[in-house]
């Protein structure tokens, strides 16, 4: 039925490994869990010299704050203030940070400090914790802040 | 006679290697065969090189730009082709690089290099261009590279990804397709299923040879006309889903903000758009009379049908030739003769595509867009000729 | 899934990097931005460069073959294109280069390298060969670019020659012009005025940026279809005569020794051509089932029409499909579908050019040229594939 | 007049100075003359070492014999076998050899070891002198032996 019998099954197992994919609505989040305080250590101990002690940048991103400011004349746009969707923020810490040893923490401490960046954007409360289920529920504030392609758009 | 001078053009000439004397380069042999198993370019070149900013905050997640105003015709040479990465250049042992094909799929599929090299493969020539380039706010660049160097072009071979797609079939829901690179930022960004089904490829080779690293090295996606991002590098895995993934780099980076607050999401072609390489900004003109004037053209839309260039501020505009063949998603090259009388003068270009498209000015699209709108900058860039020659910024 | 697997293929992969482990170049940062100012190919693919005898009996006259197995597309990256020279490479200041034009003109002149590149300038995509390339006796190699791989392809910039001569003012007596290099050969060819006023360019760039001092830097003659020689390189001097000026690489070389002990002089046009370049000599098939058969064709005189590729040792042909567009004097990439089923076979492909010619057989030019006639050798060169995959030269 | 009047004239002096074509009628030959006996000297200092003590070939190509041969099986193609013209000999020895140093023989040197080569060729007697009349006005053995370009030959 492949129409030039190139390439061989992939396993359950293989796709298991890498698929690290996170959907919108949660789906493919892993088991486990973090509180905000576990995030704030792993953050504190993993991230604060890129991003700043407080999340407000650095070499890194500043990951802290912004919101209200996207229609102004100086946005800031953060995972707070800009990110549609907490599963993004999973998703991309666990792939990508910290930058200097990217896919290195357990799923609970991508749980545990994402809970932390979310609590110091007011989207988590200081003593939450969050897990597949939670994180699936939490609506970012710019959730509806995102439009189409409108070009052309000068005639 | 004078000329359009680089950057880089060499000290006044000792006379002894002029006529009626014989260079001293005919006098003894030259380098014997085999001093560059792998040829590079002239030492007197070595100010042609990557324009990277000396001023980054990191060079992990950073760009470098084509040397656009040091180059001629379509073609980049691969070691000047632009770069940007999130997670820095990995080194992939080809022979340990798998591509895994998955999600809503009949057959989940896993291939080797050896694997995608044996499909049917085809070659196109196609521009690549990252979608921040330039941005919308001052301070401008000084040069064509500065402003639109993250932008080259190159004749990719590679495979069809609809052949790849149909080797595992697809299930009817699928209607994304998710490319995951093997890099440290894993950079992962959502494609629509009908670019997949149209010309999209999985490139393994550029210019003839394997892609360079700092391309993909040894397989990348290769969209047509999309921003620059989502062709994704050392590609390891494509996911076919029912819907984008929202990755981080298609919802905090590559979507564009409006004055209003509201960002545009999936705003994937890259519009018209040209700009002047020669006379061009940096550059100087050390004689009056005979100046051609000569700069690219692209539109990820489909071809490029026409290239005005005004050399009186924008009053007037002619047509320029069109180096033949005019590609489609590739770079045209456009030149039109022209006499410097030494006064003072603004000269730029504004590409029209088969679309009817024409490209805008800076003004017109802040109008719309705003200042905070960042990527997708397609303006009409204009270079000011001063009485004694330089070449500016004209927006500056 | 299996290969058609190329000499430097890297061997069994390393489990640690397969699925579903996470491959170690995704663990930690690559090389950041700016660690290769000028790209290079991945140190994986550091046995993909210039095919160079190690056994020749000097290096300063001689030759050095792109891997033509080894690329794919049209476009040969500029550090694998052939190189041939009869005094080393020279080391030549472009600021110190002159241009100098003298003989039947009104008006001889001398010209920088910025003045060239003010004229009007022009850029096309052609092939240059080698005439001997190969040459008609045994031993025959063993891969495609041991055979033909003095042959290569870029997109080369410059100035029609046409412009030049015209800045001079051609007396009417003008009906050749002799081309010296900067070399320590200080090579020279005579060219036909016809040739010179129709195509031939002064090319300063190839791939978009400056030529390789192995291909002439600063500057060159490019003449469309005219075997190799003639298109000097690191061109000093163009002095227009009424006739020949019977130079050594016109009398002593390159030239065609005939059965009979005369020989064919001033032999400009290099005909029809192609080759199989995968499956190619010194490649394996690992695998039964789908390959495609890809390879190369060419013709000095114009555009290639079409391409037959025999895959039962000559018995039957079939059309292969050529890749777009289709560009005069350059390569054309062609492709078949074919399906090895396990058993020996000898594939082949022959090229036909736009006027009709059709590429011949060996037997066919040793027939009217005999052993002794050394260039313009343009035969269909077959390869043999075993039941076990290898393959190899069917003439050796 | 120039179309683009892009260049500069060149004057007298620099054109003498590059231009060293020598044409099949001896036109541009330079002043000056050498004897067989002194391009003997010169030979066995700077040429012999690649071409062989009596120019029977080595690194560089056989310069002697081959008269009679080029319509056999093993064709020998030598300045005195198949060189058409002496003049190009001259201009060939002036611009390119000795490989290790071109352009460094006096005019009389390049005389003279032509006068030596063709001497061993059997085209110049033994007490030879080459001057810019004589050598013009040798007629080399293969002179009639070129024809055109017949190509399409094989149809
Ligand atoms: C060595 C420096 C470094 C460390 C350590 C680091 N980061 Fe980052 N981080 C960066 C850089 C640089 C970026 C921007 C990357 C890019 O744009 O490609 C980034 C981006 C991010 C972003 C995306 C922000 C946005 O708005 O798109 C998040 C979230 C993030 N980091 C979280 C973390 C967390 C959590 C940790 C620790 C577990 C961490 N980072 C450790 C450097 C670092
Ligand atoms: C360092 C080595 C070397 C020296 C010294 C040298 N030659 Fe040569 N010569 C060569 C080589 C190699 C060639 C062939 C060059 C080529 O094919 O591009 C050659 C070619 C020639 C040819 C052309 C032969 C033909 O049939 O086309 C002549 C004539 C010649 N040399 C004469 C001389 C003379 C006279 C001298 C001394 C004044 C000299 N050579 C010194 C290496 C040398
Ligand atoms: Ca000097
Ligand atoms: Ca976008
Ligand atoms: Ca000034
Ligand atoms: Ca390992
Ligand atoms: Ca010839
Ligand atoms: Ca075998
Ligand atoms: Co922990
Ligand atoms: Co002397």
């Amino acid at each position: 039925q492949s129409p030039y019998g190139i390439g061989r099954p992939a396993t359950p197992a293989e796709i298991a490994g890498w698929n690290i994919d996170i959907g919108r609505d949660g789906s493919n989040l892993p088991e486990g869990r973090g509180t905000v305080s576990h995030g704030r250590e792993v953050f504190d101990q993993q991230c604060a010299a890129c991003h700043g002690e407080k999340g407000e940048g650095g070499v890194g991103d500043r990951l802290v704050g912004g919101q209200g400011t996207l229609g102004t004349a100086k946005p800031i746009r953060t995972v707070g203030s800009y990110c549609p969707y907490a599963t993004t923020l999973f998703d991309y810490i666990r792939r990508a940070m910290p930058q200097n040893a990217p896919q290195s923490l357990s799923n609970d401490d991508v749980y545990a400090v994402s809970a932390y960046l979310l609590s110091l954007n007011g989207l988590v409360g200081a003593d939450g914790t969050l897990d597949a289920k939670s994180l699936a529920a939490i609506k970012m504030p710019n959730r509806d802040g995102f439009v189409g392609d409108a070009r052309p758009d000068v005639k | 006679g004078g000329a359009v001078l680089g950057a880089g053009t060499s000290a006044a000439a000792d006379a002894d290697n002029l006529p009626p004397n014989i260079p001293e380069w005919m006098k003894a042999p030259g380098e014997p065969m085999g001093s560059q198993p792998y040829g590079t370019p002239s030492p007197f070149g070595k100010n042609v090189v990557k324009n990277i900013s000396p001023n980054l905050k990191q060079y992990i997640s950073a760009s470098g730009r084509t040397p656009l105003q040091e180059l001629d015709g379509i073609i980049t040479p691969n070691g000047l082709f632009y770069e940007r990465h999130h997670g820095g250049v990995p080194t992939i042992d080809p022979a340990q690089h798998r591509l895994m094909l998955h999600g809503l799929v009949e057959r989940p599929l896993v291939f080797t290099m050896d694997d995608l090299r044996r499909f049917p493969s085809e070659s196109h020539i196609y521009f690549l261009e990252c979608s921040g380039n330039p941005v919308y706010t001052k301070p401008y660049g000084k040069t064509a590279s500065d402003l639109v160097g993250l932008l080259s072009c190159a004749e990719w071979t590679g495979v069809s990804l609809k052949l790849v797609l149909q080797e595992a079939g697809l299930k009817p829901e699928a209607k994304w397709v998710v490319a995951e690179g093997a890099d440290a930022a894993a950079l992962t960004r959502s494609i629509p299923i009908e670019k997949c089904l149209d010309d999209a490829m999985l490139v393994y080779s550029q210019n003839g040879e394997r892609l360079r690293p700092q391309q993909g090295y040894p397989v990348r996606l290769l969209l047509p006309g999309f921003e620059g991002n989502m062709n994704v590098k050392w590609l390891r895995r494509l996911h076919v889903t029912a819907e984008p993934i929202y990755s981080r780099e298609e919802t905090s980076k590559y979507t564009d903000l409006m004055p209003d607050g509201s960002a545009r999401e999936f705003s994937f072609y890259m519009e018209a758009k040209s700009i002047i390489t020669r006379p061009s900004g940096g550059q100087r003109l050390t004689t009056k009379g005979f100046q051609e004037i000569t700069g690219i053209a692209w539109s990820g839309h489909g071809k490029i049908a026409r290239v005005e260039v005004s050399v009186d501020g924008g009053k007037s505009w002619q047509d320029a030739q069109l180096q033949e063949p005019v590609l489609t998603r590739a770079l045209t090259r456009f030149r039109l003769p022209w006499r410097w009388d030494g006064q003072p003068a603004v000269i730029q270009s504004r590409a029209i595509d088969e679309t009817g498209y024409v490209q805008p000015t800076l003004a017109e699209l802040l109008a719309v867009r705003g200042e905070n709108h960042f990527y997708h900058n397609n303006a009409i860039w204009p270079w000011r000729i001063a009485a004694d020659g330089e070449v500016t910024n004209a927006q500056a």
